[in-house]
């Protein structure tokens, strides 16, 4: 019972990546693109956290965390080139 | 139109190069044998749970100190293209926003101990010296984007990238002096499985890599941006 | 790094405030990223220190942390009040969501905070970002944008009231 | 507790899809945004917390803790600067937008700002 | 693992592409950091086996049967050479394509005759 809901929550979660994915490709200005990326990125270390936790490995939990650092400043990165900031 | 069919003509070989590598491609059923040995000896041997640490660090530990000239090469490279006597913020720049600029006083602090704990841990976790050297210089890049007229401090990056580096080959000295050959690691006491201090000498080296590939990477970061007009 | 010289007493104890407060947060970070034996006490208590050492020129925003009991129990009250916003803010955007005709309002309205302290600021704006149809765009002074995804007061003063009183109250104890 | 940890999980995924298609769906970048901002954070929040609730001998429930706090903090600040980049950069609101007051005081002072003070 | 090394493969040719297609200088070195993933996801596929974990010991793989659990560590150590090496690289090309933008004010690779024969 419980494996079926996190399965079908794991399935949620990768639609949801699929459809932020979309938003990626068409998205008129180059700021929709980040945003979207920046949402991709937070379901994919979910996504990480759910992995660590199925395949029993605690260790891939340290890829998540490192993975959200760079991703946060990556995304400032962007933004502050977009305003001519550095 | 031409160019067009050179490039198609380019690529076509490229794929015809390259297509053996996909096609002949038999998975492997097992180890190959220096992976076995690897495996089955490494942790009893040098006492690293993370077995790309052993290798990287121990037993192909001259690749690893190639691999760190590379970049201090490409770090002085891009020193020698984009140096600046002097630098001020250009003008028409602008600020970063307060709420940012906040942020990172606090959060700047919090990624330096990540980067740290990442490199400390490289024997324990999938993290390792290139990794943490990564975090620390995108720690001090954060700083950079938040703050227009700040700088960093090309002593203490000159100090540390320094510092570092000779330690380490000393460390790689100390393991001919003391163990079997250069950068052999097991001079120090292996320690309890699992600790943070066993392993040998391969948490200090990794941590010397570490401080070593951050501060180049500052440097090089720091280059840019006073390259770029 | 930025020079910050202390010039009087105040910012003194103000940047001593913010390198203590700044060396538990390290030392519960360290303890929440890794294992819990001697070694690691020993490691992380030497590297905070290094940390707090080597970023003490930056500006010490910690240090607007107020530490009396009275700010502690109301900063544990505002997790709940902020879960609480957090939720209802995305049962919201659900609604808005799934509702085929997207009812939306938008506009970019002033509000005024009082608080004075860079921190209080932050965690405002972001408390603000996180809770209903709200979303920080940009601050001068005491002065802060927000999105609006439907806007029910075009002056300051309702906007003021709708989005920023109910974590400000809170918020004043905390960090003034 | 297992089951608990699972409900848990498949609500915050629940979440993680409405904000990705919130971000589909809304007109503007900064509905966007706030679609994208909000639902994630408290998507991720649930999953993680699910899964730490189910899972806590397997992953450990210290650096779940971790995760959420650090994506708490840094998200709003990430989508801020995002939306003031944007803001800056031009990229202009929906069509049925009320009001603007962030441009209205832009162009009313010319001078650099974001000091704050 | 054979998908891992299709897409590899893919991103290789893609990013040659891009680099003989392109005449903006900072796109061709897009393309070359797409090639260099390509890089190292063919490498890494290499040593993969097939229900195999990341050769790290800890609770859940124990000592005693790393050999039947863990994948080849050899692969993932060039990788991660690679990936610094293609780091230094990159960072140099860009120090490169900085100076010739400051040269001619131009970044369009058709700019540069110097070297046409």
């Amino acid at each position: 019972m419980a494996d079926t809901l996190y399965a079908v929550a794991a399935m949620t979660g990768l639609a949801a990546l699929l459809i932020a994915f979309i938003r990626m490709i068409i998205g008129p200005t180059s700021a929709d693109r980040v945003v979207a990326l920046d949402v991709m990125t937070i379901i994919s270390i979910s996504l990480i956290v759910f992995l660590a936790a199925f395949l029993e490995r605690a260790i891939y939990i340290d890829v998540a965390i490192v993975y959200s650092i760079i991703s946060f400043i990556g995304v400032i990165a962007i933004a502050r080139y977009m305003e001519r900031g550095i | 139109m031409i160019r067009k069919y050179a490039v198609i003509l380019i690529l076509g070989l490229f794929v015809l190069m390259l297509l053996p590598l996909l096609t002949e491609l038999t998975p492997f059923q097992e180890l190959s044998p220096v992976a076995q040995k690897y495996a089955g000896e490494g942790p009893d041997a040098l006492g690293s749970a993370n077995l790309v640490t052993s290798v990287v660090v121990t037993y192909r530990g001259m690749d690893t100190l190639g691999e760190v000239a590379v970049l201090f090469a490409a770090a002085a490279g891009v020193g020698f293209f984009l140096r600046r006597k002097e630098k001020r913020p250009a003008p028409g720049k602008r600020e970063a926003s307060a709420l940012l600029k906040t942020g990172t006083a606090f959060l700047l602090p919090l990624i330096l101990l990540v980067g740290v704990f990442v490199f400390t841990h490289g024997h324990l976790t999938p993290g390792g010296g290139f990794q943490g050297g990564v975090l620390i210089a995108s720690a001090v890049v954060l700083f950079l984007f938040a703050n227009r007229s700040a700088s960093v401090s090309r002593t203490i990056l000159q100090w540390t990238e320094s510092l570092s580096g000779v330690f380490y080959v000393a460390m790689g000295a100390l393991g001919l002096l003391l163990a079997a050959g250069f950068l052999d690691s097991r001079f120090l006491p292996p320690g309890e499985f699992g600790k943070l201090f066993s392993a040998g000498a391969i948490p200090v080296i990794y941590s010397l890599i570490g401080l070593k590939v951050g501060s180049e990477l500052v440097g090089i970061i720091d280059n840019m941006r006073g390259g770029a007009e | 790094m930025k020079k910050h010289r202390a010039k009087n007493h105040e910012t003194a104890g103000r940047s001593i405030k913010h390198s203590g407060i700044l060396f538990l947060l390290l030392l519960l970070v360290w303890f929440l990223l890794g294992s819990r034996d001697l070694q690691e006490c020993i490691t992380g208590l030497i590297v905070s220190l290094l940390i707090v050492i080597l970023t003490r020129n930056l500006t010490p925003v910690l240090g607007d942390i107020r530490l009396t009991p009275r700010a502690l129990f109301i900063g544990l009250w505002y997790i709940l009040v902020f879960f609480k916003e957090l939720l209802v803010s995305n049962l919201d955007v659900a609604r808005r969501v799934i509702d085929p005709k997207l009812p939306l309002k938008p506009g970019i309205v002033r509000v005024r905070t009082r608080l004075r302290s860079d921190i209080g600021k932050m965690i405002l704006a972001n408390s603000i970002t996180l809770t209903p149809g709200t979303l920080t765009v940009g601050i001068r002074g005491d002065l802060l944008y927000i999105h609006w995804i439907e806007i029910r007061h075009r002056d300051l003063e309702g906007a003021t009231r709708d989005i920023v009183r109910k974590f400000e109250k809170h918020l004043e104890v905390i960090f003034g | 507790m297992e089951l608990a940890g699972a409900i848990i999980t498949l609500a915050g995924s629940v979440f993680l899809f409405l904000g990705a298609l919130g971000l589909l769906r809304m007109p503007d970048i900064y509905n966007r945004m706030q679609a994208g901002t909000k639902a994630t954070t408290m998507g991720t929040l649930l999953f993680i917390a699910g899964l730490a609730l189910g899972f806590h001998q397997e992953i450990g429930v210290a650096r779940v803790v971790l995760i959420i706090l650090f994506v708490i903090f840094t998200n709003p600040l990430s989508t801020h600067a995002l939306a003031r980049a944007a803001h800056k950069h031009g990229i202009p609101l929906a069509k049925d937008t009320v009001k603007d007051d962030l441009a209205q005081d832009e162009e009313a002072r010319t001078e650099p700002e974001g000091e704050g003070k | 693992m054979i998908y891992v090394s299709i897409i590899g493969f893919a991103l290789i040719i893609i990013g040659l592409y891009g680099m003989l297609t392109r005449r903006n200088i900072i796109r061709i070195i897009i393309g070359f950091s797409i090639a260099d993933t390509g890089i190292h996801l063919m490498m890494v596929s290499i040593g993969y086996l097939k229900g195999r974990t990341a050769p790290i010991l800890d609770k859940a793989v124990d000592q005693a049967d790393a050999l039947q659990r863990v994948v080849d560590p050899v692969p993932s150590a060039l990788v991660l050479t690679a990936i610094v090496i293609g780091l230094a690289v990159t960072a140099l090309m860009l120090a490169y394509a900085v100076r010739l933008h400051e040269a001619k004010g131009s970044l369009d690779i058709h700019d540069f005759k110097e070297l046409k024969w």
